[in-house]
């Protein structure tokens, strides 16, 4: 680690802390808009998060020092995690860390500490979710892989940094039959992951639909505020991953000040139109039943299979 | 002077024993004949190892590596049971298992048959190992069985006497063939000067010409020989008296009649080996052999698989291991004889040992049934319990235990000679006994603290069960450089180099 | 020491004893009454130490003599008495009762002597049947054919005397070769195995005995309390 | 000293131990000194040695003559053989120390035979490592089956410990009995039993017979390694063992397995056929798939672990194979990787694996109980052992900055490569078998938030747990160093990787190790880069910022303690708890074609149905290979073998017809020429 690269490291840190909760906001915003209501404007979340951290909390009885520790764990994770992507160049800060299989696994240990969390109040409910969420994640992970194989394979690299540049190198790839599939998977794993309809609502607090709300029922201000903030870095890193790596379109290169607002601009494009994407997907369907939930991961992994064989077909 | 000495001692001593009044005269008799026999045993195959074959009598007896080293196993394993029976008798005696029926025998007339009957069979295995003359050796083979006969049949019970008369019957039939097969060498050596005296049977003349022999005859004699002193050995489809046998006699005899006794009728179809062998070179013999041997590995894998009753699981461990030594001189050559005759040594070892311990358990809970014995043998019997396990583990040749390593030359000789099948086949039996074996015996041995007492100490049984115990440790590990070197040329011997 | 020692006569002689040593054997397998069985049992010895005394006699072994001498007062005489004893004294029936019938126990019968005579048939010399040193060669067959139906017998009877008479019958074949093949076997052995032949009617007697107390029956076949 | 020299002084001092438990059996104190002493001492010289002999990349060698010709007692110390006795001495002295506490409890002659045998084991495993010829191997790799028996059926008063040992017993010997029917077929086309004559022979079998040997070497050393199918014995036996032995059975004896096959298919045979590499793939992946999917299922705890050990070695076959497939397509360097990264996983998974049953042991003997269900809430009863089984379990599930991590990214690395270095047919393999691996290990994680959160968090669910003590000085030692050395090998990979380089150097000769590390020293580089240090580094560096956020709004916030949300009923109570059962239900019903469960609900009502007075629930899987192939396979040869008795059915009269038919036979067939 030279200063070189701290410099774009804090930059990035900066960036994703600050439009992470963004992205949450407009996607809710966009919903709303969708289903005809006015929705609760765009910078819901940072009054959300604000109140969140400056609420005191309550800590069940039952709980040990893991249920504190959960909410750094998942945010820190995300975090580090976000810091090994290409945001606005192609040079990713940290990706000499770890290419795309370390981001799949940093988020991994993100979910499994907030699983622990969740048992770890005793309550039936945490229980639920942990099961659940535990559950679709490993689901989710097959088909998250072969996508993300795909990918790396044609890059010849898992490093998201080559991954990257050679997207770069090829305008229209994004065409090719195993892209296209490739991204497909990866979308549906993004709305797995991120829990949003048709697997999970994140606005609901029914006892029986609830995962990820029921895993985190008994989180209250700053920690909560902390899983919060952790999740929508964690939707942010997966949704660049999928806009960067599929349409690199505008990416600058390297950290130089040139192409960086160009390509600032570019990226917050793309992530709109992917939240576009999203939010008619969520508008569209209803939340499926858990145990359909499979099926659709199901098409996932078979989607990413096809990207594979079509890299060697086509 | 030792040859004759070494079966002249234990048949006086049977004698004597007949004549004595008191068990406590039976049994220092035994002991102390047992003893000399022991150390006039030790004393032959040093003067083997030393000078080579020695003869006696004018060539009457006649003791080469291969009977050295059967009469030491056979004085061995006599001393052991020997001690050990006396512990044993006396436990019968005191819980009046020798009563019997009104009108057979009293329990000392039982006792004292069995002082008297023990040594004469063991003169006679050692008689056996040191007749030069093929037909004396099957004189005393006959005679081991008419010594062992009421041994089998000592308790007197139904069982036993079912026992000893299929014992009788079909080891009659056997030496019958045997016999069949001694006259007919006898008529393929006519041609040989000398075949009209005594020595025209005698083995080490026969042995020096054997390529002048009848092969016609050599061909039928080895057939009838195979199957003669195959039904002494207890070799498939031969072996059906074996179970019978080793479960109703009194456990000494029975230790005796699995290891030494086996040892001495494979010692006969040994000798006879080597003189087909000679006469008729690779190919029937062998084959014979071999075909035997994986029928009686074979055959006795269900039996072992299924098996309810202890005693009659070492009898059908003993069919497997005649079977296998039987295959390995069907293999023949340098390692194929070799670890025939290691096999031979372990062997006697670790079923003698083995038959010891079945009697400790039999005596303490009454019974051989495996599904009676609720409790783990080793917590009333720490030392049989371990002891016990450990030596079943042996038998079924897993190392350290010495067993493997003269089953690994086997097998590794069955490979080099080509016998690929027969080789798949040793291996694939031995892993079926092996299952059966511990199944079994893991069983009986381990498990839970039962309601039985504790059993009471038993000096004589337990010193010979220690004794034996040390010894099939200490020759997984170290075998002495003589005993090797006797082995080797025993081996050589048989191979015919 | 009139008659001139023609081996050609001497071995027409043997062949037809041994010959006659068969036909008794082959009777007594098909035969129902046990103490006719006794008796032909009984007259085989005789036979045999003829054999054994012509062999004797044309080859000038004169221990084949003691064979055929020992032969006749063990096999002859002592065992077919103690054996009617027995059967006396135990009482019982008459019957044999084997487990394959007469007519059938006389064909197999036959096919075993066709086994012998083709067992027997390498060792065949017609040739040098003239000669005196292999006087008798050629009853090999003969006795091969006593062994096997001897064996057979063993199989087909229930009783545990009758198995007796038929492992002895069955020894009687095995004398055959003894002296017809090697003109007996070297004294020593030979006087091994009349002793032990001896002890064994002695041991299986006591057995046999025993068995009576024990079963109070001397079906043998009734002797199947041990499997497995 | 020499690396042989000090492989004998360590082999020494578990042979010293083994004596002198026995001789100081009296005193429990003294027993467990001698028993658990010397073997600590054993293990640290091992540990020298086999550093000694990796770094130098040596192959030091040593024989003794048993004087029965063939029969020699022969060692060699190369590379791989010291890298496999290095896992075993970390291990080995690991649990020694842990061992101190552990036995303190046993009658002291319980505790010397324990120790007995404990030492006799880890004499024979490490002569396992190390024979050098056929002969010697099959001695020192059935003794070694033999410890291990007496060692799991140490508590033999119960059935179910009984069974298992002979279970393990007996698959054990008949995959000894494939082993060594393959190591005669290799002896006599060679003409020797020494290793050493076998390097590359097996290519030169014909093709049929190398074909058997593959196959024979695979599923004899197959069954120690516990693969899918041959596996049933280790989650019977590995549970039932006292837990010192568990963590040994599954950290290193089962790697016996992995050493064998990466013996036989790297070093005895030059070249390895596409399909013998495919088959040691396919049984990677379907273990681990499987092993992980069974251990979902399980409450008890050490089963679980058991099952657990079944999904690493396939993750461990799957990089041998990967090996194998690169080898057969003659890319040497690939090879190298996907071996490093298979035996990188193999010291992994001793290291991790051994903490965990050491954590479940130290539970156990807490509770006494290893039903999941009636653990809870241990994390504040045993702090350190919760932290330490914490640690083993982020380990196993293959999180940053772990040690499973790191050999997992290899090995989806190697598998990566092959992608593009393999034939068009095998290269699908690899990235299916990528992404099955994590499906396979994200499962894993899914199992180990089951088995940490449900036996250390919320509310005890016995009075047992609710009493839990903390595991005494040594046992807490003896987890801790290994929780250190799953940290040291995740944070300091970059550091230990080149220690494989003389493995590789002497199986395939390329060193690769080095070259994957970047020169910085920071990173792994192969395909990609990954660095846990700068992982661990910068979570450390980015910690200040939440606990920043969190200060400074939290001016006006307080923090306290409540009651959980129970909906409104009085009080949450174990019972309101989620369960073990009820955690893995999702999976049970998504993968209900695997385990076909089967349950039974049965509810006592007075009124109404609605209102039941107490429900019975009964949930099982059905055990697949047990009810489909052992069982059939049992009752079908005790059935043929039942038949058999018909032979001895008592009748003499038959007895005397089997040897008549047998002379008739003979005598028609045989006695003319």
């Amino acid at each position: 680690m030279t200063t070189a690269s701290l410099l774009p490291a804090l930059m990035q840190l900066a960036l994703l802390l600050a439009i992470a909760p963004l992205t949450g906001g407009v996607m809710r915003i966009a919903k709303a808009r969708f289903q005809t209501r006015r929705g609760p404007g765009i910078l819901q979340p940072y009054r959300d998060l604000h109140k969140l951290l400056k609420k005191g909390m309550v800590i069940p009885d039952t709980a040990s020092w893991l249920f504190g520790a959960a909410p750094y764990v998942v945010f820190l994770s995300s975090l580090l995690a976000g810091l090994m992507i290409p945001m606005v160049a192609a040079d990713a800060p940290l990706s000499f860390f770890g290419g795309v299989l370390a981001v799949v696994y940093l988020l991994g240990l993100g979910r499994f500490f907030l699983a622990l969390g969740g048992l770890d109040s005793g309550s039936s409910f945490g229980g639920l979710g942990s099961s659940r969420e535990m559950t679709i994640a490993a689901l989710a992970e097959p088909a998250m892989m072969l996508a993300v194989f795909t990918v790396a394979i044609g890059a010849g690299s898992t490093n998201l940094s080559t991954v990257a540049h050679a997207a770069l190198g090829q305008s229209w790839r994004f065409f090719a039959p195993s892209q296209m599939l490739a991204f497909a998977a990866l979308l549906i794993v993004l709305i797995a992951e991120t829990g949003r309809i048709p697997v999970d609502n994140p606005a609901t607090h029914l006892e029986l639909t609830m995962i990820h709300e029921a895993m985190i029922l008994e989180y209250s201000g700053p920690y909560l505020a902390l899983i919060e903030w952790g999740a929508s870095i964690k939707q942010l890193v997966l949704m660049t991953l999928l806009v960067n790596t599929f349409f690199p379109f505008g990416l600058s290169p390297a950290w130089a000040a040139g192409g960086l607002p160009a390509s600032l601009v570019w990226y917050v494009l793309k992530l709109l139109l992917l939240s576009g994407v999203i939010v008619l997907i969520e508008t569209t369907n209803a939340k499926m039943r858990l145990f359909r939930v499979p099926e659709l991961l199901a098409v996932a992994f078979v989607l990413g299979a096809l990207a594979l064989v079509s890299t060697f077909l086509f | 002077m030792i040859l004759p000495a070494l079966f002249l001692v234990p048949f006086a001593a049977g004698v004597l024993s007949y004549l004595a009044r008191r068990r406590q005269q039976m049994e220092a008799i035994n002991l102390g004949a047992f003893a000399l026999t022991f150390v006039l045993a030790v004393g032959l195959a040093a003067q083997v190892v030393r000078d080579g074959a020695v003869e006696a009598l004018g060539g009457f007896l006649y003791a080469d590596a291969v009977s050295a080293l059967v009469a030491g196993l056979t004085a061995l394993v006599g001393l052991v049971t020997a001690v050990y029976a006396v512990g044993y008798l006396r436990d019968d005696e005191r819980n009046g298992v020798l009563g019997g029926a009104p009108q057979g025998p009293s329990p000392h007339a039982k006792l004292r048959n069995c002082y008297a009957l023990t040594p004469l069979l063991v003169a006679s295995i050692l008689l056996v190992a040191l007749a030069n003359n093929l037909g004396v050796m099957w004189v005393a083979i006959e005679a081991t069985t008419l010594a062992s006969v009421f041994l089998v049949g000592f308790y007197g019970r139904a069982t036993s006497l079912e026992a000893a008369w299929k014992y009788a019957i079909i080891g009659g039939v056997g030496l019958s063939m045997a016999l069949f097969g001694t006259v007919v060498t006898y008529y393929s050596a006519r041609a040989l000067p000398g075949a009209d005296t005594l020595a025209g049977l005698n083995w080490s003349v026969l042995a020096a010409r054997a390529g002048e022999l009848d092969k016609a005859g050599m061909r039928l004699a080895f057939i009838l020989i195979l199957l003669g002193y195959g039904t002494k050995a207890g070799i498939a489809p031969m072996h059906t008296w074996k179970p019978d046998a080793y479960s109703e006699a009194p456990v000494p005899a029975a230790a005796i009649l699995s290891s030494a006794m086996l040892n001495c009728a494979l010692y006969g179809l040994i000798r006879y080996y080597a003189l087909a062998h000679r006469s008729l070179g690779d190919g029937f013999v062998p084959q014979l052999l071999i075909l035997f041997g994986l029928l009686s590995m074979g055959l006795s894998v269900p039996f072992v698989l299924v098996q309810r009753n202890f005693r009659r699981l070492l009898a059908y461990h003993t069919i497997d291991h005649a079977g296998i030594m039987v295959t390995a001189l069907g293999i023949g050559g340098a390692l194929g004889t070799l670890g025939l005759m290691l096999h031979m040594t372990y062997h006697t070892i670790a079923k003698s040992l083995l038959f010891l311990c079945a009697g400790n358990v039999y005596q303490h809970y009454r019974t051989d049934v495996f599904h009676d014995i609720k409790e783990g043998v080793i917590r009333s019997m720490p030392l049989t319990g371990a002891i016990f396990l450990m030596a079943t583990l042996a038998i079924v040749g897993m190392p350290p235990f010495s067993l493997f390593q003269s089953e690994f030359l086997i097998v590794n000789a069955a490979f080099a000679g080509g016998h690929y099948l027969a080789g798949v086949l040793f291996v694939l039996f031995g892993a079926g006994v092996f299952a059966g074996a511990i199944l079994h015996v893991g069983k009986l041995v381990l498990g839970p603290v039962g309601p039985e007492v504790p059993a009471p100490r038993r000096p004589w049984r337990d010193s010979a069960l220690l004794a034996m115990g040390a010894l099939l440790v200490a020759i997984a590990f170290w075998l002495p450089g003589p005993l090797l070197a006797l082995i080797r040329s025993a081996a050589q011997v048989v191979a015919g180099e | 020491m009139t008659l001139s020692p023609d081996p050609q006569f001497g071995d027409k002689l043997i062949n037809l004893m041994a010959a006659l040593v068969l036909v008794l054997q082959i009777a007594m397998a098909g035969h129902r009454w046990l103490v006719t069985n006794i008796r032909i049992f009984g007259v085989q010895p005789f036979l045999l130490a003829s054999i054994a005394a012509t062999i004797g006699w044309f080859n000038h072994a004169p221990h084949l003599y003691f064979a055929a001498i020992l032969t006749l007062a063990l096999k002859g005489i002592v065992v077919p008495r103690l054996l009617e004893q027995v059967v006396q004294r135990v009482g019982i029936r008459q019957e044999i009762e084997p487990l394959v019938n007469q007519p059938l126990s006389a064909i197999v019968s036959g096919g075993l002597t066709l086994l012998g005579y083709v067992v027997a048939e390498s060792f065949h010399r017609p040739d040098a049947g003239g000669a005196p040193e292999s006087l008798g060669h050629n009853t090999l067959a003969v006795a091969v054919s006593l062994f096997l139906i001897g064996f057979f017998m063993m199989i087909n009877r229930r009783k545990a005397v009758t198995q007796v008479l038929a492992l002895l019958s069955l020894e009687n074949g095995l004398f055959l070769a003894a002296i017809s093949l090697t003109y007996g076997m070297p004294l020593v052995v030979e006087l091994g195995v009349f002793f032990d032949v001896l002890v064994a009617v002695m041991v299986l007697g006591v057995l046999v005995h025993r068995i009576r107390e024990a079963f109070d029956s001397m079906d043998v076949s009734k002797l199947d309390q041990l499997r497995g | 000293m020499t690396s042989i020299q000090l492989l004998y002084t360590a082999l020494t001092a578990y042979a010293c131990g083994a004596a002198a438990s026995l001789l100081v059996a009296r005193s429990n104190r003294l027993a467990r000194f001698a028993s658990f002493g010397f073997p600590l001492l054993g293990a640290l010289l091992g540990i020298a040695a086999s550093l000694t002999a990796l770094v130098e990349g040596t192959a030091e060698s040593a024989a003794v003559a048993s004087g029965v010709p063939l029969l020699e007692y022969s060692v060699r110390l190369d590379s791989l053989s010291a890298f496999f006795n290095l896992a075993l001495s970390v291990l080995a002295g690991a649990i020694s120390t842990y061992s101190f506490g552990y036995v303190a409890g046993l009658p002291s002659k319980s505790a010397a035979i324990l120790g007995f045998f404990y030492n006799v084991l880890l004499l024979s495993l490490t002569l396992v490592f190390t024979a050098s010829n056929v002969f010697f191997f099959l001695i020192v790799w059935e003794v070694m089956a033999g410890a291990a028996y007496c060692l799991v059926s140490f508590d033999h008063g119960k059935q179910e410990t009984r069974q298992a040992g002979i279970l393990f017993l007996i698959m054990s010997h008949a995959g000894t009995a494939l082993l060594l029917l393959g190591f005669l077929t290799l002896a006599s086309s060679t003409g020797s039993l020494s290793f050493s004559a076998y390097h590359h022979a097996g290519g030169k079998l014909p093709e049929l017979q190398r074909g058997a040997v593959l196959l024979l070497f695979f599923f004899g050393f197959g069954v120690k390694a516990g693969i899918i199918p041959v596996h049933i014995w280790l989650p019977a036996a590995h549970p039932v063992a006292p837990s010192n032995i568990s963590a040994l059975m599954s950290g290193i004896v089962i790697k016996t397995g992995v050493y064998g096959i990466v013996r036989v298919f790297f070093y005895f045979f030059d070249i390895v056929p596409v399909w013998a590499g495919t088959l040691v793939l396919a049984a990677g992946v379907t273990s681990a798939l499987l092993g992980v999917l069974y251990a979902l299922m399980e409450h008890d705890l050490k089963r679980l672990l058991a099952y657990h050990s079944i999904e690493n070695m396939g993750i461990i076959l799957i990089g041998v194979g990967s090996g194998l497939l690169f080898r057969a397509f003659e890319r040497p360097n690939l090879a190298a990787v996907a071996i490093v990264a298979a035996l990188y996983h193999t010291l992994n998974h001793a290291v991790f694996k051994g903490l965990l049953f050491l954590g479940a042991g130290s539970v156990l003997h807490a509770v006494h109980t290893r039903n999941m269900e009636q653990m809870g809430g241990l994390i504040r009863r045993m702090p350190f052992t919760a932290f330490g089984f914490l640690v083993g379990a982020v380990a196993i599930s293959g999180l940053p900055p772990l040690n499973g991590f790191v050999s997992e990214w290899l090995t989806y690395q190697a598998l990566l490569a092959g992608f593009g270095a393999t034939g068009s047919l095998t290269r699908i393999m690899f990235p299916v078998t990528g992404a099955l691996l994590a499906l396979t290990s994200a499962l894993a994680a899914a199992c180990f938030v089951k088995a940490f959160g449900i036996t250390f968090l919320a509310l005890p669910r016995s009075a047992e747990a609710a009493e839990a003590r903390e595991a005494p000085l040594s046992m807490r030692f003896g987890m801790g160093v290994l929780a250190a050395g799953c940290l040291a090998l995740g944070l300091g990979a970059t550091w230990f990787l080149p220690l494989f380089d003389t493995v590789t150097e002497q199986a395939l000769g390329v060193r690769v190790s080095s070259g994957l590390v970047t020169a910085d020293g920071w990173s792994l580089n192969a395909g990609g880069a990954v660095s846990t240090a700068g992982i661990a580094v910068a979570l450390t560096l980015l910690a200040p910022i939440p606990a920043l956020l969190t200060l400074l709004w939290k001016r006006g916030g307080d923090r306290r303690t409540g009651p959980v949300w129970d909906c409104g009923l009085p009080g949450l109570t174990a019972a309101n708890q989620f369960t073990a059962t009820a955690f893995s239900k999702p999976l049970r019903m998504v993968f209900s074609a695997v385990y076909r469960p089967r349950r039974e609900i049965q509810a006592d009502f007075e009124v109404s149905p609605y209102y039941p007075r107490a429900i019975r629930f009964e949930s099982e899987i059905e055990p697949t290979f047990e009810k489909g192939l052992y069982n059939p396979l049992r009752s079908a040869i005790l059935a043929i073998a039942d038949r058999f008795r018909a032979i001895q059915a008592g009748s003499v009269h038959a007895y005397l017809a089997y040897i008549f038919v047998t002379l008739i036979l003979l005598l028609v067939f045989g006695a003319r020429a």
